[in-house]
């Protein structure tokens, strides 16, 4: 199961990081988000990074950082994408691209690897997201759009599994509206289960007591609290 | 009783019948029975349910059978997907139906079939969409939704190596759900890459013991 | 999964059994009545021989009967019990016996071991009992007396879990009363889940319309009817 | 977090908290984490519940626990045995609690816990003793009993090997409760005969991944 000790660890970072970076800066590109991730997460942390963006966390962890990722489709200590010849269709991440294989790796079927998910044994899940709320409600799967073919994959059981569920998105739309909200609009992925979101514009904390912006890039905290509807906490 | 070795996938998947369920492993191409997929096209059951993590892809396989107008339902976690155009016709046109299961539940409800169990309280998806008109239940503070098995009368599996008990092993992240598969259907039948002499499994990493597996066939093109 | 092909056979062979039998012979010892069940196991079934009595079971069965033996502390394919210089610590039946491995078989934990039973998927599991109904309650497990200290090992879920539940004792207990009965005295194990009754005196099909005799030891199917209160099916 | 490799089952077994839940593996002496057992005697804590097949037998390990009053409830499915004395002592003098659960309840109670299950129908026990006052429900004509999970504040447990990271394999029949039990504990305490360089275990037959593992230490009588 392991100790409790992400919470500690991560906070401890993510103050750090707060500090260095509160008005600092411009925005952040998605590789930028992505080693702000990377840096917040514990050495030796069991961790599931969600298909898409968060897959580019793996980069930016250190090759010592004994960070042991986990694939839904059954693994853990994935190593990173397979190069030319090193492909195996028997191995592959959830997103199907063909990874490698880490030494101290353990296979095991899907509803085992389901049931670690659900049972809270990862230490943190990293998933993209078309809105959270102020409440920490997560919608990734589904637009709502009336013709849009539902298909849900892992995300629900990654949602309410992982001990910490950190978001990475874009903190507004295309069409500029944003997705940090008072109530999701789009369906619901999760209840209350995003702990924390990095977005191109600032680190929010999402904790019992409402919304912390932790560090802005390129804008200031008064800034952003003029263009959300979620209110801010400050202090 | 005693496994049968079959020695072409036709034989393996004679006498499924129409309206049956079929539980389908694979994730992706890694585990998918793709010679069995292909012998039950030509075997022509219809009126199916399937039960798959996808609902196909491209023209052949899973796709294929879909095309052909023999499935009625598809239970799947993620049918969506960029070359999912077969399963996205018929859905959209009101020709099949679907339902959509949190990867997780899927998995879970399909061990539960296997292993006995009339129904579980599971806390993934409560709030949302998929656990709507369902039975909920708080425990310990939780919200968890009513759960209930997923049963197969066939189940189609892809494994790495059987012996000639039917005891079988997988090979890295095509396990998936070819293990629980092989609990939960009435008639279980396993495409093999190789079928070896019975006792070389190392009879710690079996993973599907022979007690589950019904029929095995040797892949063709391995032969 | 296998096949339903257990009941077909195992009442064929009962059949004959019966022919054989009825009206005929002396009582039954052990080792005729574990002879008998071990004629009755089909070719190739899974089986669990619950401890005690069914253990013998095993002796009988022929060397290419292809029966697999099960046992609930997690393995199929059991083999003989180890001799002098083959005991292993790591390896033992239910009861605790140093046992031996077949090849062919399997290891896996409990959770999946009891999963095998519960789900059905073993073709017939042997059990001793105090008691079995007409209906063919089993109590096995408890002799309800006040002060003894309750145990109930796997015997619930072998009860409800085989597909085919055989029970193996003698027919009337020490003080004369008999163990098969109109209602069980003793707790239950499990619920209208006996198929079969192996005695010293007669073989007992329980079926949803009664109890049949299709074998008698040196006793007619009359003279038991007399000593029973459970009513016998004649034809 | 990263397992600890540790030097001595004292540090292995060192935090363990007056009341609480501690899952014991082991069927018989398959599996039984010995050393763990002796040096919990000697840590001290107590008004433990114990999780566990059995009960205790002779005058050694989970007996000695017992003995020393120690223990304020098990939860087993066999307390009974020929050489259960203490427990029996103890048990007809008042001095302990006992919950007896059918060995499969036991495992898969176990398994609910560590696979965020709250709660599930179990056929087993449904018209008998053990299921007295518990809710029932008729599903497809068959009756079920609600089973709720059993949770440790601690497991210890028996393997055969680990590697560095926490990985686990078992050896025969001795894996019975351990890999359940790793999967339910908030702490997971593991004593195994060899501790082996991380890459040396076949990853298709890791049992316990490391993931579940908190602490190792090798056995004493073999370091």
């Amino acid at each position: 199961m392991n100790a409790n000790t992400v919470n500690a660890t991560s906070t401890a970072n993510a103050t750090s990081t707060a500090n260095a970076a509160i008005g600092a800066g411009a925005p952040l590109g998605k590789h930028e988000m992505a080693a702000l991730v990377a840096r917040d997460i514990p050495r030796g942390a069991f961790v599931n990074l969600g298909i898409g963006q968060p897959t580019l966390v793996a980069d930016h962890l250190p090759a010592d950082s004994g960070v042991v990722l986990h694939t839904e489709n059954g693994m853990l200590n994935m190593g990173p994408a397979a190069k030319e010849g090193e492909i195996d269709p028997d191995l592959t991440n959830a997103g199907k691209v063909p990874v490698t294989e880490l030494p101290g790796a353990a296979y095991f079927h899907h509803a085992d690897s389901f049931a670690m998910m659900r049972g809270g044994h990862l230490d943190i899940c990293v998933l993209g997201a078309f809105q959270v709320s102020g409440r920490g409600d997560l919608a990734n799967w589904h637009t709502g759009a009336p013709d849009a073919i539902p298909a849900v994959g892992g995300a629900m059981d990654l949602a309410i599994g992982a001990k910490k569920v950190f978001v990475m998105m874009t903190l507004f739309a295309k069409d500029g509206s944003p997705k940090l909200v008072p109530e999701c609009t789009y369906p619901l992925t999760g209840l209350g289960c995003v702990d924390r979101v990095y977005t191109d514009l600032a680190v929010f904390d999402v904790t019992p007591e409402g919304v912390k912006a932790t560090a802005t890039f390129g804008v200031t905290v008064e800034e952003l609290a003029e263009r959300l509807e979620v209110p801010l906490l400050t202090a | 009783m005693t496994v049968r070795l079959c020695a072409h996938a036709d034989e393996a998947v004679a006498g499924i019948e129409d309206g049956s369920t079929v539980l389908v492993g694979g994730f992706g191409m890694a585990g998918m029975p793709v010679e069995l997929i292909d012998a039950l096209i030509r075997q022509g059951a219809k009126d199916l349910t399937v039960v798959s993590n996808n609902a196909g892809n491209g023209d052949t396989g899973l796709a294929a059978l879909l095309a052909e107008g023999r499935v009625r339902k598809v239970i799947c976690s993620f049918p969506r997907q960029t070359d999912s155009w077969v399963f996205d016709e018929l859905y959209r046109s009101g020709r099949i139906e679907l339902e959509v299961v949190p990867q997780g539940n899927l998995a879970e409800r399909i061990r539960a079939a296997g292993a006995g169990i009339g129904a579980f309280y599971c806390p993934t998806g409560a709030g949302t969409l998929l656990a709507e008109g369902k039975e909920t239940r708080e425990i310990d503070g939780r919200t968890y939704v009513l759960e209930y098995p997923i049963k197969g009368d066939v189940a189609l599996i892809g494994a790495h190596r059987a012996d000639r008990m039917g005891n079988l092993v997988y090979r890295r992240t095509a396990r998936n759900f070819g293990p629980v598969m092989a609990t939960a259907a009435t008639t279980v039948i396993a495409q093999v890459r190789e079928i070896v002499e019975t006792g070389s499994l190392d009879p710690e990493a079996v993973v599907t013991p022979s007690i589950y597996v019904d029929r095995v066939v040797q892949e063709a093109q391995r032969a």
